[in-house]
């Protein structure tokens, strides 16, 4: 089973990827999913992370079948 | 409660119109407040010439839902409806609408600037302008105000 | 802007939409703010029938020009409008509408809300209200919010 | 020439009358207009007075050709 990893607006071009399907075989905090899924690069200082549709912090856990997002502040309205 | 994201233009007031219309009147509604969000042509300082709008397909419509079901518990409101636009967006068109309906009329402006600094604030959209000069960049961050 | 006191019962977005129809869009506006207030079938613990809303021609409209420009002035509004009924009100028909049209969102919300406000503190109208006992009454006071 | 006087709402039916001329031989304040008009009542507290349709004191000065109301509190919107 799969972790889905999603980045949106100008997040995705800067990582270069807009979906990536990522192997779970434990589960992974969000950081190290960022650091996975960016090669390396240090977390954006205002990036907002959602785990299943939901705000969570750095720390929170996904495990396989989740849905995560990265994306840089919103600016709807 | 009416959510909606939309792919197509539309116009806030016969939104409104025809959601009432379908509604049942029953003479407790004593306020309605409303806010709509336009697009203008200019921005930061930049004459802008349109705007394409991406969100978070789900999560969106999600927090969208959340959003007007917090603010109606909270102000005991009879009714909410948040629409926001999505894709292309030129100048004029609406970008957002929120509207609240409660017995009076603190609920009722409360709850609509509520719905609409948290949208702007937490709901998952993204603005890339397109420049009278054809250059593009995603809007950085929302005004505080 | 546009100050009216209406007689006939109108309905609020279909004016709104006209209005803007009418108006030259120059992309200047980003945000829209509105308020309508609407009758209720109870007031003050009773159910309430029909209303009767009386005026003093020619100072209320004074008044509620003064009270638009000083907004318009105020919050450096793009455009501003008030109509207000008279005559034989019944449940679920508009009292009130105000808006407000400003190029961000905080002039058009705060100024939507003051001419609410404003309105209900000073504006010369009075309600009389025909209780379902029959039984008429003045309304004393507006409600504080 | 003469001052007009207008009453509405409750205060017309209290006083009862909705419009009245004053022989205006010399400037009245409102106060004094107020006394003649009601034929005395004390000036209710919560009463509003309005000159030439713009709010004044009880001390205002009206002279002949001017308007003058009374009101209760309003209650629109």
């Amino acid at each position: 089973m799969n972790i889905t990893v999603k980045l949106f607006a100008s997040l995705r071009e800067q990582v270069g990827k807009g979906e990536v399907k990522l192997k779970a075989d434990k589960p992974m905090t969000i950081a190290q999913i960022w650091a996975q899924v960016s090669e390396e690069m240090p977390l954006p200082t205002h990036i907002l992370m959602a785990l299943n549709m939901q705000y969570v912090e750095p720390n929170a856990i996904a495990k396989a079948g989740d849905e995560v997002a990265f994306f840089p502040p919103v600016t709807g309205g | 409660m009416k959510i909606e994201v939309c792919p197509q233009p539309f116009n806030p007031w016969s939104v409104l119109q025809d959601y009432e219309a379908q509604r049942a009147q029953a003479g407790k509604c004593g306020a309605t407040a409303c806010f709509i969000g336009t697009m203008r042509d200019y921005n930061a300082g930049d004459s802008v010439q349109q705007m394409w709008l991406e969100h978070y397909a789900g999560m969106t419509e999600l927090y969208l839902q959340q959003l007007a079901r917090e603010a109606e518990q909270r102000w005991e409101l009879l009714d909410s409806l948040i629409l926001h636009r999505v894709g292309e967006i030129h100048c004029d068109q609406t970008i957002v609408l929120v509207a609240a309906w409660a017995g009076h009329r603190s609920p009722a402006l409360d709850a609509c600037r509520y719905l609409i600094e948290e949208l702007k604030h937490r709901a998952p959209f993204w603005k890339r302008e397109t420049l009278n000069t054809g250059q593009q960049r995603w809007v950085a961050q929302n005004t505080p105000k």
